[in-house]
């Protein structure tokens, strides 16, 4: 989206409720600044996010997702985020192939306790967004403004 | 009749591209297919487009209509379409009669003005076959491969391509390019045309024969077991009716953007099995009620309502493009007695 | 050409149907054209004799069919099966897509199959094709005789065959041959090996020729869905037709994504497509990558495995990792 | 620059009044927002009603031809777009095109004479327009008989109407029936097909059905075997039709396109269509 | 179609100063399905909450849609709201714009953005929303409480004293913990003994409590109310029952080079043992790893001076399978290693120690019986330098040490340095820290008594070095409010060890699929208002697991925790979590991929019969989710491509029209 001649990018983010959604209200809690492009959708865990999810936020305008959820082992529920590994390692690899910037998606993993973390991951995450500009390789033009 | 020799060809084509859109076939790695002519391209050689040539008149998507909805409220936003004129350039003559074929039902009343406004924009520039494929059999249904219909008909030779109008539309696109063409007598076409009426007489399928299905004959086909055993190898998919030059079962969806709503109507196929699924329910449940509603379409239910004529112009590319190789030759071969 | 003869094929489903192991028999039959070869079932030698067909055309895969047959009635059906077709076979047991006992499958060699587009683009106006001293010969309306090299116009996916050893059957036609180490991701590595732009151009280029007949889906062994989700109005994915590029993208993506794990890399889809879309270098990247994360693993090698996207280590590589690593692993 | 104004592109109707006629049957009127008639039709024509982006299908309009202020259509909730109208308040605004289809032949085949309605729960709808027509132009036909059952006394659509309008009527005999025993129900109990045998009408009236399947199949069979003809008999299949100009490819049966030669047949057309209904 | 109610609210200034809340509701009320909208100071309040009740009732709501503070933090303050005014508590979504917004984003236009944009996915989300009811499930009325120091202890006893089965699982041969190793307790000087031992013997003694000592939890499955539990009772070789906690064994058995873990290692003990003499259960146990007759064959002394016949060579581990409504983790701590703290030469002198040896070498059961004595020479010490923090707050060195402080250190040091000088005055003590920390009743006093009354030498600064010098101890240091450097001849150097959560601890989060924080210590439901419970529904946290505290700070919590447990086994019926997987039978293909993936073996499949359109009927072999089990976290619902399985609450239509709201 450009704002008075400037790209503000769209993020979305989908954190899973028992690490990465507390992660970033902890981030809210200790005031911890980081860009208001960034739009969360709570998600019980991270395995919880189909990968039809991410490209629909591409289609609707989003220019970058970016997944978190609690670390390799400390899933609320045991092994959800394994499986989110393994599933985001082979479609961001795929949307790679298919020549889809790589710096567009992302998977990090942000525990209750990580607010700093979770503030700078997405202050970093829309800063490379941003560098990128406008999402157009998974566009729905149908839903340009 | 005019005449160009081959190596102006690209010279008729700017000309057209500077008033029209010009579109012309294209070799690509997919087979041929057309494109708007930007001065780079040559003419494709090949028989026939692997898409035919109806998205023209009928595309495979199109807006109708679009709505915001604010509230209780709804805008109707029309769209406000410029049809463009535009120049098919090689249709072969399977692909020109189709659209006489879908002219009677989108023309028909109510008239389909989405389809009339491209229809009246577009000129038909066809092409005379010379070398028809073996899966080609438009004969079955009266066509002649070698003098197809059109706006414009051509021929074209090792050395030339001839130009004959045969409607006004025609003859005034022809016009304007009298500065590039000459005028010749028909001796050159006719001696191909004879010579291309030969080889279609020598086709693998120039023996088929239709006359068994048309008019009327619906309870005469209807409940023939045969469909079971015929149908039995269809998977549903669409291929068929979207390679066919006259399938035109469509379908009008919406779309939500977000900020407003999109309704556009696409092709849909009478293969899916939810094609005539409905809120109260669904009437052809079975594949092979649903494969029988295709080739009775074509073969009986068409022609009942358009004099006989056939909803079929034996462009073959159903029988090209089937993953399992089912289509209306052999259904036809099967119930209608051909051996 | 073919070691095993048609007649031997034959000569086995008429005994299977004689001495009552079956009462019908999923095979090829034979149509206007030398190659055009449609699935049929058969249950009478006559018709067998009359109809049955098995030449270098005889490419499809019987998955649809099985399942089909093995739903029906409560005895049993034969089926001939390439080595190929046994991944299939072995995937859809997994899946628990057949009773196995409905199921009497006969492995039948196969010395790869001929991809007929091929010899359509070699050759206009095609009368016959035969074999002939290991070569194809043509018969043309317009150019006479053309001969051909076989292994020309061999189908992609045979000439990239991965295996010739039948993993399952009841009963094997001749010798069983062994897997192979085909070259069948080079393909896909020479993609990986371009810039961004160039993977985006290339993909853009193929997928815009999509026209959404679903001709993929519906031949694919392992897109078993009572009802697909882009055929769902309440998916909230539903995908008629292709309105924008998006949705060409939205299905393709995830089509192969679907079939993880599960696709056994038959080439069906590609085989299919009436716009000659390489859908199968979608489903072999995916293959390529979880040979390379995960370890290798062949979807029906073996029946009742467990996929790896189904599975997961605790070191597994991080989706950021994987990325980077892009076209590098094996 | 044109504008299209294609069959297929609507107007804008606003619902302005909601009545709830029976658990799962509402009746809406809609006019366009200056407050006319959006067209004008004939009894057994249907429309195209539509939320944006929920869906469009069609519904047989309820009202009579004529009503010149307003058109009304009882809708059952079935499916996803009649669960959105259902859920709809007064005001709202929806899309509507039409009018689609052929039309009983109240003043030709009609004409001078007797006339039998038959109907099952929604199966009302449609006939309540071909009913209040006859009635308006009350001196054109001769007596009219009207069966309705439902399934209960709460599933009576137009109850209101019947009780209040139809039955005070001259000439005008109503009979309805439920499926099963109710405590305040007074009236007849019983299945439509049976109930017609039981009354065994005069064969000389021409009898309209309209309801369920399976309903239509057993009540023709009735009247049959009182001596009805099947040219006797029309009925409507509206449910066929889809983007109402007979383009789209499913309302054929056989040759016969739903959308242009009917909704309205005569049984004994339908009886040349192949059984595909 | 829904009626969905907008309530804004201002959390006083915490939202309403940096967010718009009158353009916010104002926006909102055009959304789809928004037929009221309004702001107020404090939703959450009780006329906050009226304002809610009333619009329900007054405008016929069937969806709420409160912006406000975080929903981890309302949600279900709303939801019981909502339920109050007669809707469904699901029918309440919650738009996160305070945490989540109003105090990230410091500009009112940006944040006012932002909170309609939430506001906008939360209305769309809302429109989507079927009411659900919580499937209910029974409770066993018993709990399992894993760790037996006092956190452990002190939380069974509360249990059981309420009425409820309680047991203990302690990995060693003892409970106790660590408490049961300390000599005094700070403030107070009290002898941790003294105030422990009588805890333990009410334990053993309690009706309601069973002791699972020398055994671990190896296997937990189920859930909240429903736990099913193996315990791995380790083999004592020792029969418990016959065991009268005589002690000849101990005393006769030949293998004495027994490191004495009691002691720290500090002296020996027999390969048959009691740790120590009050320890409950009083019986002995048999160190396979050191006994010769487990390794030979040859010997069995033991088993010949045993009257009772206790002794049991053939014992093989033994696995109870026990049902548990409610499971406490009670693991503790650990110093930890200081094999990274080269400096202070621990590995290199037996005369470094730590402070929980020091402990053992001031208490009367230690290994010197209480007479402070160096470790290398048994001589009597008469310079100690005490160094603080080691491996404590060592951000800049994360690799090395903790980044937390460990809290105790300041207080215990201080009793070690008075204790010290109490009893040997001619003992120079020097402590050095980087600051005295005594938030606590009655610390400062007992540290400035330190100071004052017994002139400990409190020296703010680091110890940069310990060199073994002859039998000395060089410390080099630095003085940072002389701003000198020191040099001090030691003769005992203490350390005062970082605490670290005990390495149970990690594989059993695992298996309670109970979160943990970097350090390895339980994150709780809420770090300030469930500081007690686990996110997982079920686990409750006592003691040290959950983050470093003293005594008294334990105590409470594992009280709390048990008034927790306690509420929770009071139940009859526990209602579940609604918000699970549901698979669309029609959908649904059989494919068994969902089952691969489900964490808690939920779904199971069955053949079911279904109606064709074309009246036929097909078997077909269908997904079923088992409710109860479920535990919502959605991972099936990718896995299924059919998209049959979907997950209540988080449905794949809602969550896409939350994407597509923001997108909008």
């Amino acid at each position: 989206m450009q704002v008075n001649g400037e790209f503000k990018p769209l993020i979305v983010a989908f954190c899973c409720n028992w690490c990465s959604y507390a992660g970033a209200d902890l981030a809210g809690n200790n005031r911890l600044n980081y860009p208001a492009e960034v739009k969360i959708i709570r998600v019980p865990c991270s395995c919880r996010v189909n990968p039809m999810f991410i490209l629909r936020a591409f289609q609707r305008g989003a220019d970058g997702v970016i997944l978190c959820g609690c670390h390799p082992g400390d899933c609320h529920y045991t092994s959800g985020n394994y499986y989110t590994r393994r599933r985001m390692a082979l479609l961001f690899s795929m949307l790679d192939y298919l020549g889809i910037e790589k710096e567009r998606t992302r998977v990090e993993w942000v525990s209750a306790a990580e607010g700093a973390k979770f503030a700078a991951t997405m202050n970093d995450f829309v800063e490379k967004v941003t560098a990128l500009g406008e999402n157009k390789r998974l566009e729905d033009l149908r839903c340009k403004k | 009749m005019r005449k160009i020799s081959l190596d102006k060809l690209n010279q008729l084509f700017a000309e057209i591209a500077s008033k029209n859109s010009l579109y012309i076939p294209v070799d690509t790695a997919a087979g041929a297919k057309y494109e708007k002519y930007d001065g780079t391209q040559t003419m494709s050689d090949a028989l026939n487009t692997t898409r035919s040539a109806k998205d023209f008149f009928f595309p495979q998507t199109e807006n109708l209509v679009d709505f915001k909805v604010e509230g209780k409220n709804i805008e109707i936003k029309e769209p406000v379409n410029e049809y463009e004129d535009f120049v098919i350039f090689g249709a072969r003559a399977c692909d020109v009669k189709s659209f006489e074929i879908l002219d009677r039902v989108f023309l028909a009343d109510p008239v389909d003005n989405f389809y009339k406004n491209r229809r009246e924009h577009g000129v038909v520039v066809s092409m005379a076959c010379t070398k028809p494929a073996e899966t080609c059999f438009c004969g079955t249904f009266g066509i002649d491969a070698a003098a197809p219909a059109g706006d414009i008909v051509c021929h074209k030779t090792a050395d030339a391509v001839y130009f004959d109008a045969k409607t006004d539309k025609g003859a005034k696109l022809l016009e304007s390019l009298n500065a590039l063409t000459e005028d010749t007598d028909s001796a050159a076409v006719d001696a191909q045309t004879a010579q291309t009426r030969e080889v279609l007489k020598k086709l693998p399928l120039a023996g088929l024969d239709a006359s068994a299905f048309g008019a009327d004959k619906t309870m005469e086909f209807f409940n023939r077991p045969e469909w079971q055993t015929i149908s039995e190898s269809c998977l549903g998919c669409g291929t068929c009716t979207f390679v066919c030059p006259t399938c035109q079962c469509y379908d009008i969806k919406d779309f939500n953007t977000g900020n407003e709503v999109k309704r556009y109507r696409c092709w849909d196929s009478c293969m899916y099995s939810d094609f005539t699924k409905m809120a109260h329910g669904n009437i052809r449940n079975s594949q092979v009620e649903r494969f029988r509603q295709r080739f009775m379409h074509k073969l009986v239910y068409y022609p009942t309502n358009n004099e006989g004529i056939f909803g079929c112009v034996g462009c073959g590319r159903c029988m090209a493009k089937c993953p399992v190789n089912m289509n209306i030759v052999k259904v036809m071969r099967k119930l209608g007695g051909n051996k | 050409m073919q070691e095993i003869k048609r007649e031997d094929l034959i000569a086995k489903a008429a005994q299977l149907l004689a001495d009552g192991t079956v009462d019908r028999v999923i095979g090829w039959k034979k149509g206007e054209f030398d190659y055009d070869v449609t699935p049929a079932v058969f249950t009478s030698k006559e018709e067998l004799e009359n109809e049955f067909v098995w030449n270098d055309f005889c490419g499809a895969n019987f998955s649809k069919y099985l399942r089909k047959e093995a739903e029906k009635t409560e005895s049993k059906a034969a089926v001939f099966l390439k080595p190929c077709d046994t991944y299939s076979f072995n995937q859809l047991l997994t899946e628990h897509k057949f009773d196995r006992e409905k199921v009497y499958a006969v492995g039948v060699p196969c010395n790869g199959m001929l991809d007929d587009s091929k010899i359509k683009a070699a050759a206009n106006g095609i009368s016959s094709v035969s074999e002939e001293n290991g070569k194809v010969a043509v018969e043309t309306l317009y150019d006479g005789k053309i001969t051909l090299e076989r292994n020309e116009m061999l189908a992609e996916r045979c000439v990239n065959c991965k295996s010739k050893k039948h993993v399952a059957y009841d009963e094997l036609l001749g010798e069983d041959g062994e897997v192979l180490d085909s070259a069948r991701f080079d393909e896909v590595a020479k993609i990986e090996a371009m810039s961004a732009d160039e993977r985006f151009a290339f993909w853009q280029n193929e997928l815009s020729r999509c026209i959404r007949c679903n001709a993929c889906r519906n031949i694919c062994p392992a897109c078993t869905c009572e009802k697909c989700v882009f055929d769902n109005p309440d998916s909230g994915v539903e995908n008629k037709a292709i309105a924008d590029s998006f949705e060409e993208k939205m299905f393709h993506i995830i089509r192969a994504f679907h079939v993880v794990g599960r696709c056994t890399d038959c080439g069906e889809c590609s085989r299919v497509c009436p716009q000659n879309i390489p859908l199968h270098l979608l489903n072999r990247k995916f293959i390529k990558d979880i040979n390379g994360f995960y370890g290798d693993y062949q979807a029906g090698a073996e029946a009742g495995s467990r996929a790896p996207i189904v599975d997961f280590t605790k070191e597994d590589l991080e989706p950021g990792e994987a990325v980077e690593r892009g076209g590098e692993n094996a | 620059m044109a504008m299209m104004n294609d069959p297929l592109i609507p107007v804008i109707g606003v619902v302005t009044d909601i009545r709830i006629d029976t658990p799962d049957v509402k009746t809406f009127r809609v006019v366009t927002p200056d407050g006319k008639k959006a067209f004008d039709h004939m009894p057994g024509q249907c429309a195209m009603l539509s939320i944006p982006g929920v869906g469009e299908a069609m519904f047989s309009i309820t009202s009579s031809p004529t009503n010149t202020e307003f058109m009304e259509f009882s809708i059952k909730k079935c499916g996803c777009l009649t669960q959105w109208l259902h859920a709809m308040e007064v005001g709202q605004q929806i899309t509507i095109r039409g009018p689609y289809g052929n039309a009983f032949p109240v003043d030709t085949a009609f004409a001078g004479k007797d006339m039998l309605f038959i109907a099952g729960g929604i199966g009302l709808a449609p006939l309540r327009s071909v009913i209040n027509y006859c009635r308006h132009y009350r001196d054109r036909y001769g007596k009219i008989d009207i069966v309705y059952g439902s399934r209960s006394m709460e599933d009576l659509v137009d109850y209101k109407e019947i009780i209040d309008e139809w039955v005070k009527d001259d000439g005008i005999d109503v009979h309805l029936t439920i499926d099963r025993e109710q405590p305040e129900w007074t009236g007849h109990v019983g299945f439509v097909p049976n109930y017609v045998k039981e009354l065994g009408f005069d064969t000389n009236k021409t009898a309209i059905l309209c309801g369920p399947p399976i309903m239509i199949k057993f009540t023709l069979a009735g009247l049959q075997e009182i001596g009805f003809d099947k040219t006797q008999v029309y009925t409507t299949m509206e449910l066929r039709m889809k983007c109402g100009i007979g383009k789209c490819g499913r309302c054929n049966i056989g040759s016969k396109y739903v959308c242009k030669d009917g909704p309205v047949f005569r049984c004994d057309q339908v009886d040349e269509l192949p059984d595909e209904y | 179609m829904q009626r969905i109610g907008v309530f804004v609210c201002h959390c006083g200034t915490n939202i309403a100063g940096t967010i718009d809340v009158k353009a916010v509701a104002e926006a909102l009320k055009n959304e789809p399905g928004v037929v009221f909208s309004t702001d107020y100071q404090y939703m959450c309040s009780q006329a906050g909450q009226d304002i809610i009740k009333n619009a329900i009732a007054e405008h016929k709501l069937t969806g709420i849609v409160v912006c406000s503070c975080s929903p981890r933090m309302h949600e279900n303050t709303f939801r019981k709201t909502a339920a109050a005014a007669g809707l469904n508590s699901y029918m309440v979504e919650i738009a996160n714009i305070r945490e989540q917004c109003s105090w990230v984003h410091k500009e009112m236009p940006v944040g006012t953005e932002k909170a309609i944009i939430l506001g906008k996915a939360a209305v769309a989300k809302v429109n989507l929303n079927a009411p659900l009811t919580p499937g209910e499930s029974p409770v066993t009325k018993r709990a399992l409480v894993i760790g037996g120091g006092i956190a452990g202890i002190q939380t069974a006893l509360d249990i059981a004293d309420a009425g409820f089965p309680v047991d203990i699982v302690e990995t060693k041969p003892t409970i106790g913990g660590k408490m049961a190793q300390l000599d005094k307790t700070f403030p107070t000087l009290d002898c941790a003994a003294c105030i422990l031992t009588p805890k333990m013997v009410e334990v053993a003694q309690h009706e309601n409590i069973r002791i699972f000592s020398y055994s671990e939890v190896s296997e937990i499955k189920g859930f909240v109310g429903n736990f099913d539990v193996t315990i791995k009772r380790r083999a004592r070789y020792v029969k418990e029952d016959l065991c009268t906690g005589c002690g000849a064994c101990t005393e006769k058995c030949p293998q004495k080079k027994v490191p004495n873990e009691f002691n720290l290692g500090m002296d020996n003990r027999r390969a048959i043992y009691i740790p120590f003499a009050q320890a409950v259960p009083k019986v002995a146990t048999i160190d396979a790893d050191y006994c010769t007759m487990l390794k030979t064959g040859k010997c069995g002394v033991c088993s010949k001076v045993c009257t009772a016949g206790a002794i049991d060579y053939q014992a093989k581990d033994e696995f109870v399978e026990e049902k548990y409504g409610a499971i406490v983790a009670a693991t503790g701590f650990n110093p930890i290693s200081m094999d990274k703290f080269d400096e202070y030469a621990y590995s290199q002198s037996k005369d470094v120690i730590t402070s929980l040896e020091f402990e053992r070498l001031t208490n009367a059961a230690g290994p010197t019986a209480g007479k402070l004595l160096r470790p290398s020479d048994g001589e009597h010490p008469h310079t100690i330098v005490f160094v603080q923090c080691v491996g404590s707050r060592c951000a800049a060195c994360a690799e090395k040490g903790k980044e937390y402080c460990s809290k105790i250190c300041c207080m215990y040091t201080a009793k070690h340095a008075m204790l010290t000088r109490d009893k040997y005055p001619d003992t120079d003590v020097y402590v050095f820290y980087i600051d005295v920390r005594t938030p606590g009743k009655a610390f400062d006093e007992f540290y400035r008594r330190a100071v004052e009354e017994y002139g400990v030498h409190y020296i703010k600064g680091m110890v940069g070095k310990v060199s073994p010098e002859g039998n000395k101890l060089k410390v080099q240091a630095s003085d940072l409010i002389a701003g000198k450097q020191l040099h001090i001849d030691a003769d005992l150097v203490v350390l005062a060890a970082a605490i670290e959560p005990d390495k149970s601890a990690r594989p059993l989060a695992t298996m309670l699929t109970a979160s943990m924080d970097t350090n390895d210590f339980f994150t709780e439901a809420h770090p300030k208002l469930r500081p007690v419970e686990s996110p997982t529904a079920g686990v409750f946290l006592s003691g040290t697991c959950q983050g470093p505290k003293d005594i008294p700070e334990t105590v409470s919590q594992a009280g709390a925790a048990a008034s927790k447990v306690i509420g929770l086994l009071a139940k009859d019926k526990l209602t579940g979590n609604p918000c699970v997987a549901h698979s669309d039978e029609n959908m649904c293909n059989g494919c068994s991929t969902c089952g691969n993936v489900c964490p808690y073996g939920a779904i199971t499949y069955e053949d079911k019969e279904f109606r064709m359109p074309d009246r036929t009927t097909k078997m077909r072999r269908i997904a079923v989710v088992n409710e109860a089990v479920c535990q919502g976290c959605g991972c099936c619902t990718v896995a299924c491509m059919s998209g049959a399985m979907d997950l209540k609450g988080f449905m794949n239509k809602q969550i896409m029209a939350e994407v597509d709201a923001i997108c909008k």
